[in-house]
């Protein structure tokens, strides 16, 4: 529910950031689908996972970061590598796991990230990266930087042990970390009723002893509004919150999952719902872009993007006899 | 006979104890009505219902700990890891509290965790680990692999009805690959037997899982290309293995590889390299040697994982070199 | 705050249970002195741990429990134990690793419990037990058997991640299980300044879904009622509960720790608040006992409880050679 | 010359990089103005401040991940763990998230994770595990384990100003028990070099943390009561091992003894059993034998755990057998 504060807010939104957001959404979006184009083509090894339907939130993190800020993405924040610096190359490098990409193929599909981006690469296991991003900011603040983390947790990462930890960690020591639950209502198939118990998952923030807010996840101009507050106050009044965005994922958990298990009518709901549609008619009405305007930008971006997949598809995967690299550190 | 896979093969074993062992039960992550990540519980809980067959939060320690609960009050529950990896978030609940739990109460702690490993398939380095060497280190603890169809069956019967804690690896990048004629019924194949599947007197590799299936076609290449005869031992147990068995393959050959695509320091080869030099030391002609994944993290593009994984032919060089030592 | 209906609650206890909580509070606590004596006699292998000052809250979870109930006890828990039908010649035998105990000498001090009396053997591995309980309730319900489970755990416990995931889990699953957190000011050396930063720890309970109460660990009376109405209630509507017990630890986090770290002002405020002497004088204004009944009540006990040592202390250590024995059970 | 403790030499260590090292840290459960479960870290906070010496709340996998965060931030973060066995609830944060990051993404993680381990002294089977054998076979991981108060100085700098995450054990046993003389000012001590702490020909003993005492004493009695002149090798770096110096010490001698107090099955002398028969097969006079604790939980009874950890009358026992192998 908006309070007019809110529409206040949102509406006093530079045009600047508007097309700024809008941008990075698309961008994603492009890549996202550029994803699902090489996967069902049998280019991509192993699994690939978009999000598709979520890059609002991402997308507003990004734009609302400063550059000494730190990130912890996780399934589906391809928009926050992006709005953070990776290239649309970059990805497609990572994805086909060539040897030029962030990981240089020895990780795939979303696990990678570059810490020159304030990025780190998300192990698998759920959860665990949210004491990591807290650990890199203390180190930070510690240095005299006034960095902030974002960590991004799905609805099922809540049941972890590891978000538990974690948040209470950073309750504990006063560090400046926004934890985004991105409630998407499933995790892989299983729906959030058969995850948790509580109303809201921000219901929890309580028992840290910090503040829980939550936001419509879908309305990139809310989201934006919401988590750059809550990083301008946390950069000065460092302090975990905890941050639930309402959304839903638009495909499967990756994309071998048909999702026939999320009812057609919640897919509906939230196709009416797209960030990137919501977006641009919100724009469209402050006359802050036209039709025209937004279909150019769209075709730019695909142009970027399939000469990336280009790109990238021309290049190698790394020669096998580099194996062995790299495992430790040189003193 | 029917033709069945290797999945299929624990599909089926998962059946049989849901449908002959009311105590038993089955949750995971998206084990219930979406049949899991490989639909590899797929119609179970249709079968058996939601209270047998049931979904988890992600929650691996309190999975394993609700198990062992369940264990000690006269069920026998099967806990799905969605991926072996993901224990090493949870160790504790097997090594410190399922695993000491007889010896320290004399309480029973029947339950099977059934552990998909092995890389091949793009995993990457958090989907493609074999834990067995952890498992193994840990008192208390049994392990089996299956390397085929029907000893997937028997083992999973075989583990289900162990009174112990039981790790059931199954390799992922067989699953489908991997196919057998299996007659109808089934049983139990006891744990701890090793099965000489190749016969051959130059020299034995000794595998598990999937490297079982590298080592037969290694075996079949050497034959075909050296005219060398060489066995292959599928261990299908690791703890506790079959000892004896491996000592009369050694004795039989006086050469052995062990093969595994597990880390090779402290990998699980290296206790059968242990084991082998201080049983049989006089009976070895060579030195046992071992064949494993290097020490890196498991990676994901085909390339290196193509030269992370022990194959046919790295195998059939390595055994080349035993026989030519 | 005690509510008129607490007051009347505590006032319609009936005088029998009364003299059974008494009596297992001095049983633990003469027990537990008869630990610290050897132990500081030089009789005891390792650490010594007790729950001197705690009694109150095990205690009444033993007497209000029914004999399918399940427990996990974890440090501080010795009346549990006495409680649910172990005795002081067990936790001899127990603390000096005598053959006969229930570990067999295999185990030391603590970690012990006897499954015929529904009480699970604590691992050190803190927040580990929760998630065995429930299951173990789990099960027992799932023969029709009524059971319901209590977890007993300190307030540096609600810090693992074992915690969060065994409440998330109960609560999903409709388990009935009544988490204690038996708030003792510390956890070995750390105040729960350190630990966490909700105001209390209950607070957690809504993040889960669940009812979360606060009672007083050291009134004996409050605690039972407490706890024997959650009991009952979650035995026919069954779902976990997270009560809140403040206490004291009234000695070192073990016999080796001088606890010099602890202030003496809120040693002074507990030791006011022994859960025993309150309870005495309860039961005295109440009418319900006198000094001498007391006195003789605390003789008994004393020299059951040495006798015990006194067997205990002229058995053995289990045979070197039994050392392999029952790694695995036989088929 | 002083003479310091074992202990003393690790907290002389940690004294020393916080001093010289601005970027380090030290934290974990009550090791602030306590100073620690065993008061090693006794006087720490006082002289470096709670900035840099703080006590956590009970979460070791937030701390491990803390420590990746900061030591990949330009800090050098020393963890403690209470008790080397609590690792286990979260051994995901070292095999997988510190373990694997440089590999994955060339970002090195300078970390220490103290790791106080061992049997003995009545810590039971959850506070006396040796868990070297996991910590070893996690690819990006270096396992260190000093046996002396000058090389437990010597390796804990190594140990931080290492760019990668370094498991530093430390015997609990010992901490106070051993001590030796020690000048000043101290050096690092190289990760992966081996030393021979007692010279002879007859055969070796390969020992590390606590065992390389058991095994200097049954080299003392062997002398004493046999004759024999063994040779006694103090690992010090369990990954990397020394695997020249081993292999040396093997072509001197012939006859190999490898101590552990860890569990038998997959445990780190199942590696040296295996790396020094592959590689050194042609100098063995008698298969190389491990002495280890057997495949049980750590017993508490002094009974059991006498039984249970190796020592000197067992090893010069081993040793005997070995030489009339
Ligand atoms: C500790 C752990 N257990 C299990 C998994 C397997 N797994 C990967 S993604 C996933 C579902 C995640 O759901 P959620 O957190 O809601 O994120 P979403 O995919 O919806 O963005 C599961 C169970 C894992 N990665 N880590
Ligand atoms: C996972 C884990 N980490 C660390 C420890 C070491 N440890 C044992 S008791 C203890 C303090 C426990 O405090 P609390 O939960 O408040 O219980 P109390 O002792 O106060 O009853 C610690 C840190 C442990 N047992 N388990
Ligand atoms: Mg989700
Ligand atoms: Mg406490």
């Amino acid at each position: 529910m908006w309070t007019l504060e809110t529409v206040q807010k949102v509406a006093a939104v530079d045009p600047a950031v508007w097309r700024a957001i809008l941008r990075l959404m698309v961008l994603a979006r492009k890549v996202d689908e550029q994803i699902i184009k090489l996967c069902h083509q049998g280019r991509i090894h192993g699994s690939s996972f978009t999000g598709i339907g979520q890059e609002a939130i991402s997308t507003a993190a990004a734009i609302a970061s400063q550059p000494q800020d730190l990130f912890g993405p996780c399934i589906r924040n391809l928009a926050l590598h992006l709005g953070r610096g990776e290239t649309p190359l970059g990805i497609m490098r990572q994805v086909l796991a060539r040897s030029e990409g962030a990981t240089g193929g020895r990780d795939g599909n979303i696990h990678h990230g570059r810490l020159e981006n304030g990025v780190y690469a998300m192990i698998s296991h759920l959860g665990a990266m949210i004491s990591v991003v807290a650990g890199g900011v203390m180190a930070k603040r510690r240095q005299g930087i006034q960095s902030v983390g974002v960590a991004f947790v799905g609805d099922g990462t809540t049941s972890t042990g590891d978000f538990h930890e974690a948040l209470n960690f950073a309750a504990v020591f006063d560090i400046p970390i926004l934890v985004i639950i991105e409630n998407n209502h499933y995790a892989y198939s299983t729906p959030t009723t058969g995850q948790y118990r509580c109303r809201r998952l921000i219901d929890r923030a309580v028992g840290y002893g910090i503040d829980g807010i939550s936001a419509d996840g879908n309305n990139a101009a809310e989201m934006y509004v919401t988590v750059s507050e809550i990083m301008e106050d946390i950069r000065v009044n460092p302090r975990p919150v905890l941050l639930e965005a309402e959304t839903m994922r638009m495909r499967g958990h990756g994309e071998h999952d048909n999702f026939k298990y999320v009812p057609e009518e919640l897919l509906l709901l939230y196709r009416r719902r797209d960030p990137i549609n919501l977006s641009v008619r919100a724009m469209a009405s402050a006359k802050l872009m036209n039709a025209e305007e937004f279909a150019a930008l769209e075709t730019e971006i695909e142009a970027e993007v399939a000469a990336a997949a280009r790109q990238a598809l021309s290049e190698q995967e790394p020669a096998a006899d580099t194996l062995l690299r790299g495992v430790y550190a040189d003193a | 006979m029917r033709e069945i896979n290797y999945l299929q093969g624990i599909r089926e074993g998962l059946h049989y104890v849901l449908e002959h062992d009311p105590t038993t039960l089955l949750f995971g992550q998206d084990v219930g009505a979406f049949g899991g990540a490989f639909k590899l519980t797929e119609g179970l809980q249709e079968a058996f219902g939601i209270e047998r067959v049931f979904d988890t939060p992600i929650c691996e320690s309190a999975m394993l700990g609700c198990a062992i609960g369940m264990a000690t009050q006269g069920m026998r529950p099967i806990v799905e890891m969605q991926f072996s990896d993901f224990i090493t978030t949870a160790l504790h609940q097997l090594l410190n509290n399922a695993g000491t739990r007889h010896y320290r109460t004399g309480n029973a702690v029947p339950m099977v965790i059934r552990a998909p490993s092995g890389g091949g398939s793009g995993g990457g380095p958090f989907h493609s680990e074999e834990l067995e060497a952890f498992f193994c280190h840990m008192p208390g603890v049994k392990v089996v692999y299956p390397a085929f169809p029907s000893d997937a069956r028997g083992l999973m019967l075989s583990a289900v009805a162990d009174p112990n804690p039981v790790v059931y690896m199954e390799n992922k990048t067989i699953y489908r690959a991997v196919k057998e004629r299996v007659s109808d019924p089934f049983e139990p194949l006891p744990i701890g037997k090793a099965r000489v599947c190749h016969e051959g007197m130059d020299a034995v590799v000794i595998a598990y899982g999937a490297m079982v299936h590298e080592a037969l076609r290694a075996a079949g290449e050497l034959q075909a290309s050296d005219g060398y005869e060489v066995m292959v031992l599928d261990l299908r147990s690791l703890k506790p293995y079959d000892l004896d068995t491996i000592l009369s393959a050694v004795s039989a050959t006086g050469r052995a590889l062990v093969v595994s695509e597990g880390w090779r320091t402290c990998g699980f080869a290296a206790e059968i390299c242990a084991a082998i030099t201080e049983s049989a030391f006089h009976l070895l002609d060579a030195p046992v040697r071992r064949l494993t994944a290097p020490d890196t993290p498991v990676p994901f593009s085909t390339t290196l994982e193509a030269r992370y994984r022990p194959n046919a032919t790295t195998i059939a060089d390595a055994v080349r070199q035993l026989i030519e030592f």
